[in-house]
């Protein structure tokens, strides 16, 4: 085990299956003789030169369909967007073009490529700057999503990304890139479709991904306090959802609380309790709750910012309001 | 009557101008007869865009390419298909919706594909496949091989603007991709001048990304051919992307809905004067390469091979129930409902 | 009360409101000089000249952005996509400008604007041409999404959204456009965010939208049959949702099925079911149903793109399966 | 030593080139006093983009447009605000995020909007808001009004489709629309040989589109306003659109967390030993319009005056929690929680 930051992780995971694979190569802007706009392609160009690693002009429609052309022809790109806000100039090629084009072709096409890059509020980006799609990308068939909370699963899931033969949206977070953490040494994978339970508990799952995954441990340990014994589960990949594990989870503790960084109105947690419902309402003792971000355009001032942010207050007020039957 | 417009010197082989025109006619008779199966009651379904008219133009540059190139269009797909090799069994099993169709039934008219022809699809999208086009030609590149890539699309397309930004990389990048607009001055019932701010379609396209750009007649298949060669010759030398204006004339409406009220019945009568086939089938003839039995003879045999197509199709399986989960993913698609 | 197709009542809606307001206008691929693809815009170019019906060229993106900029300084435009497919070129104006606009400038530029055109399954348009993206749209503060089931609804809310200060996702369907119905004569105005309870019933509530709304209606009449009496329920805003009307309703039935043309993970429905969740749950017998459009992309073989719509025989299934406590 | 570059005959009153220096005086202040509040732990957050040795470029051009023209530009927004006469007090509240700022502290740095102004916004998807431009252009027309919509983007916005698509419509329809752009050379870290296909921006966007394109350096304030001028005059008269590149330098990296190592210290000290607000300094004494002594009480005064701003923007209220579901629409927001 080696203690690395979430960036650094990513980083190695294309580093290692660039060393591997001669078909795997990145774009992006800024990704070469800048080093990444957040410094994730640290020293890549250095290591694999301007052949493999490739600043792109500001057409992200464009090099994503470039990237889709080469995957087609038995390339396996890794296009980075600066961050996912900018996906929407783009979204066409990654809605008709990656994910359409195996099922258009009758199984003909594949399109082995990632989409990878950093995602939702970092702090003071206001609304153009600040948008979480997961919820958008999960409801495409074709699409595999993924998104890392720690950098264990940064590295272990990009690797898997990179070897799928399916695009995949690899969805990052800003405020995760310095986070650092325990990585196995040596060849590490962790598989697309599994969710991992962070913290077992028998009182009541909480689900979640990315970045909530923080606030919702330090819930969980608020809670502890209170006596009340949470199941934290970082679901990691979006789609396909590893329902298994939730639906165990969920028949064991009999209530869930949600707890995600987009927007109510069907979000991603709408998906997913939506889901359980449809395969364990008979053993929910209350209705799943769900903590998102407030409805409303992500606003500048930080203190606004904030409060529309999962918080483990809010989250605790949410178990606390399942738990009522017990209490 | 139709002209013979091309150089007294040819530019190919007996054998491939013959071929040539077998293609085209090919073409003609097939989309011919998708009209007729379309207006007889939902065989065909969806839209289709219908080739005729414009024959020369697949036919004659998809002619110069060679097969470790790659060919890419939009939704006006059947002709750049049939010339690039896909049986019209396939073609026609898959407008007819069978799981022998090209693409097992699931694009559809707009959705061709095959795979082992280099045939690339198919696309839907108004400009979409434009920056695929600069994908695949950036495959080659890397990959140290001399493939190129065609890639048509309409004087419509024009106005996208994935097309802005692939021009721009391809161009910075020397890609060795070879864009032609198959300028029929219609964009759907938009006449060119309508959409485009310069009628000097090489100016927009080509002077704009500092490409080579061409404006040629394409009802003169050889000069579509010379001129693909040329451009091809320079993409494998690694000198970049080039820009095709091809002049051309669709004679059905945009799509099967479409009663073309935008022109009038002379102008159609005019274009149709000056056929392109008819016209290739006059310079064959002038110089001793086929004669009228032949030509009669070719005829026939695209007849019947046609037919043929039509009843593969539809003695065809449909693309049964279990097909709609199969494909979505190279890994085993989990349905998440 | 005159009997008009779908189609004639958005005409209607849209030249009544040129005739009223001067700062109205259409423009979009085809609506002009073709009278609309699918001939919604018939004769306007005629009425009202080509100041104010105009044919763009294929720049959605582009002409996207310029209906917002001409709303931002006091034009109300209409804007038409041939389908909303292909709004997927244009996505980014609408999110990041039409809805975010008012917001980001702290209430100083409205954008008055509707974007319409139809969507959905058309019948062997295959996978680029089918979307349906509803959800999408729903999930974005600062959008109003409407989907108009009926001529009479068509003309009602068409009219009200071009009257709305807000940017307006008005989606209508290709197989509805030739439906006729009764259009109530003279003014006719439908408010924006109310539902409509379209049969009263005390079993089950059925909640559709759109062109499901027949399948619904229908799959009633049978359950009728076996003693079943459902209410069914067109939301017809799909943001903001008329939760009172759907809660009300199920306050009574104690039951509900969704039924939609969407996919089914992060669809709308699960948006719908989630919120009916979080008031209503001590009120429901047996979990929220959803009948969806099967998750794959669409195929172009018409038995098979059937199959993955709503049918009657899909929703009697689920509302038996609702029904089972009280069988 | 900077040098007088611009034409003996002075194409502006005297009032107005003290104005102009004044103006480019305060934006220069403004932003490198907020490059010091930045660095002074996070008073202003997120992203923030100064306009440092970019001056004449807003200043020149809005300085010869009317007050009912319109101006838009990306997110390096804060000189073009100021220019166009916002408060120094309400562009630095906004950065400080307080309710008084100009767009009540939820747009921040790169969304700041003016609507009495006719400064609509600071846009921070790149290339976003060219459209958005030729709409408010199409809208002066419909209207029947001669006002212009200056719109602002840089070098590496160009690679946009967005471009492609509004100029093409601007073009076709003779919208009165000024499209600069201030080209710096850089794409973020990307320079121009590496992003555009082109170095000759007036091919790219003036030519490509059949509009005129001018290429000017703006270091000369006032050619930046004899240039806009003509292309104001040119939008009025129902011209339609004019390109103009113009050639520009930025002092600061692309944004606070830049340290700009793809430029050397003597690149950089080059630029500023060129510098256009010292050169307009000198222009102005030549002419006698000006003397050390008034310079020097100009600066104090515009240090005063933006101290003033951040004392005002400090002093201010902080956007009020309940701000978060304001203005989200105009009809009633009902949250969908
Ligand atoms: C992004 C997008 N917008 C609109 C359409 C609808 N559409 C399909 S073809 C077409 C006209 C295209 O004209 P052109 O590019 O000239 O090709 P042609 O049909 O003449 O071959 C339009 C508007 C589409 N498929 N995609
Ligand atoms: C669509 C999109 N892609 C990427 C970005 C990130 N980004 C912001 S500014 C910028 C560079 C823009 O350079 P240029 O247009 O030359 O303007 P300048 O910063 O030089 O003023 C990039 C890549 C963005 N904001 N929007
Ligand atoms: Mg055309
Ligand atoms: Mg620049």
């Amino acid at each position: 085990m080696s203690v690395i930051a979430y960036r650094e992780a990513l980083n190695q995971a294309m580093s290692e299956e660039m060393e591997r694979d001669e078909r795997v190569f990145l774009m992006g802007e800024e990704v070469a003789e800048y080093d990444g706009a957040y410094k994730v392609s640290q020293g890549m160009l250095a290591r694999f030169g301007p052949r493999r690693i490739i600043d792109t002009p500001i057409s992200e429609e464009g090099f994503c369909g470039m990237g889709i052309g080469a995957a087609m022809v038995g390339l396996r790109p890794i296009v980075e967007f600066m961050t996912f806000s900018f996906s929407l100039v783009a979204i066409d090629q990654i809605v008709n073009n990656a994910a359409n084009m195996r099922y258009m072709s009758g199984g003909q096409f594949a399109v082995p490529i990632v989409f990878r890059g950093s995602s939702g509020m970092a702090g003071c980006l206001a609304a153009t700057h600040s948008h979480r799609l997961e919820a958008w990308y999960a409801h495409i068939p074709g699409l595999t999503v993924v998104m890392p909370a720690t950098p264990a699963d940064a590295k272990g899931l990009l690797k898997s990304a990179i070897r799928s033969d399916d695009p995949v949206i690899f969805i990052e977070h800003e405020v995760l890139y310095g986070d650092k953490g325990e990585v196995p040494d040596g060849e590490h994978l962790v598989p697309i479709g599994k969710a991992e339970i962070k913290r077992a508990g028998s009182d009541v799952t909480l689900i979640t991904y990315s970045r909530s995954l923080k606030a919702t441990m330090a819930a969980a340990e608020t809670l502890a306090g209170e006596g009340i014994d949470a199941e934290v589960i970082d679901i990691r990949t979006i789609r396909p959802l590893d329902l298994d594990t939730l639906l165990e989870s969920v028949g064991k503790t009999h209530r869930a609380v949600i707890v995600e960084e987009d927007w109510p109105y069907c979000g991603l947690g709408a998906g997913i309790s939506d889901r359980i419902m449809q395969k364990a309402f008979d053993e929910l003792d209350a209705p799943i709750r769900r903590v998102t971000t407030k409805d409303a355009p992500i606003p500048y001032n930080r203190a606004l910012e904030a409060s529309m942010l999962p918080s483990v207050d809010r989250v605790v007020a949410q178990v606390r309001d399942v738990m009522y039957s017990r209490l | 009557m139709s002209q013979a417009t091309t150089e007294a010197k040819p530019v190919v082989s007996k054998n491939q101008a013959v071929g040539w025109l077998r293609q085209m006619l090919l073409i003609r008779r097939f989309e011919e007869q998708s009209y007729k199966l379309y207006q007889m009651g939902g065989k065909i379904g969806g839209f289709c865009h219908l080739y005729s008219g414009q024959e020369p133009v697949a036919v004659g540059s998809i002619g110069v390419l060679r097969e470790d190139d790659y060919v890419i269009t939009a939704y006006r797909d059947h002709g750049h298909a049939l010339a690039r090799g896909m049986g019209a069994n396939e073609a026609m099993a898959e407008l007819l919706g069978r799981y022998t169709g090209c693409s097992k039934g699931k694009g559809g008219s707009m959705h061709f594909f095959d795979a082992e022809k280099g045939f690339l699809g198919g696309h839907a999208i108004v400009g979409s496949h434009i920056p695929l086009a600069a994908g695949v030609a950036f495959a080659s590149k890397y990959q140290n091989k001399d493939s190129v890539c065609i890639c048509y699309f309409g004087d419509g397309a024009m106005n996208q603007g994935s097309l802005h930004e692939a021009f721009n990389m391809a161009s910075l990048w020397k890609l060795p991709v070879i864009y032609v607009v198959e300028n029929n001055m219609m964009s759907m019932g938009t006449q060119l001048h309508r959409h485009s701010c310069l009628m000097d379609l090489t100016v927009r396209c080509g002077t704009a990304y500092g490409i080579p750009g061409y404006s040629i007649d394409a009802n003169d298949i050889e000069l579509v051919a010379t001129t693909t060669r040329e451009c091809a010759a320079r993409a494998r030398a690694g000198e970049g992307p080039s820009f095709i204006e091809m002049k051309t004339y669709r004679y059905r409406g945009h799509s099967m809905s479409d009663p073309a009220k935008y022109r009038t019945k002379e102008e159609l009568e005019d274009a149709k004067a000056r056929d392109p086939i008819v016209a290739y089938e006059h310079i064959l003839k002038d110089r001793g390469w086929i004669d009228d039995e032949a030509i009669e003879r070719m005829h026939d045999e695209i007849k019947a091979e046609v037919e043929e197509s039509i009843k593969f199709a539809e003695e065809s399986e449909q693309t049964p129930p279990e097909a709609l989960y199969q494909d979505v993913t190279v890994a085993h698609h989990i349905p998440q409902e």
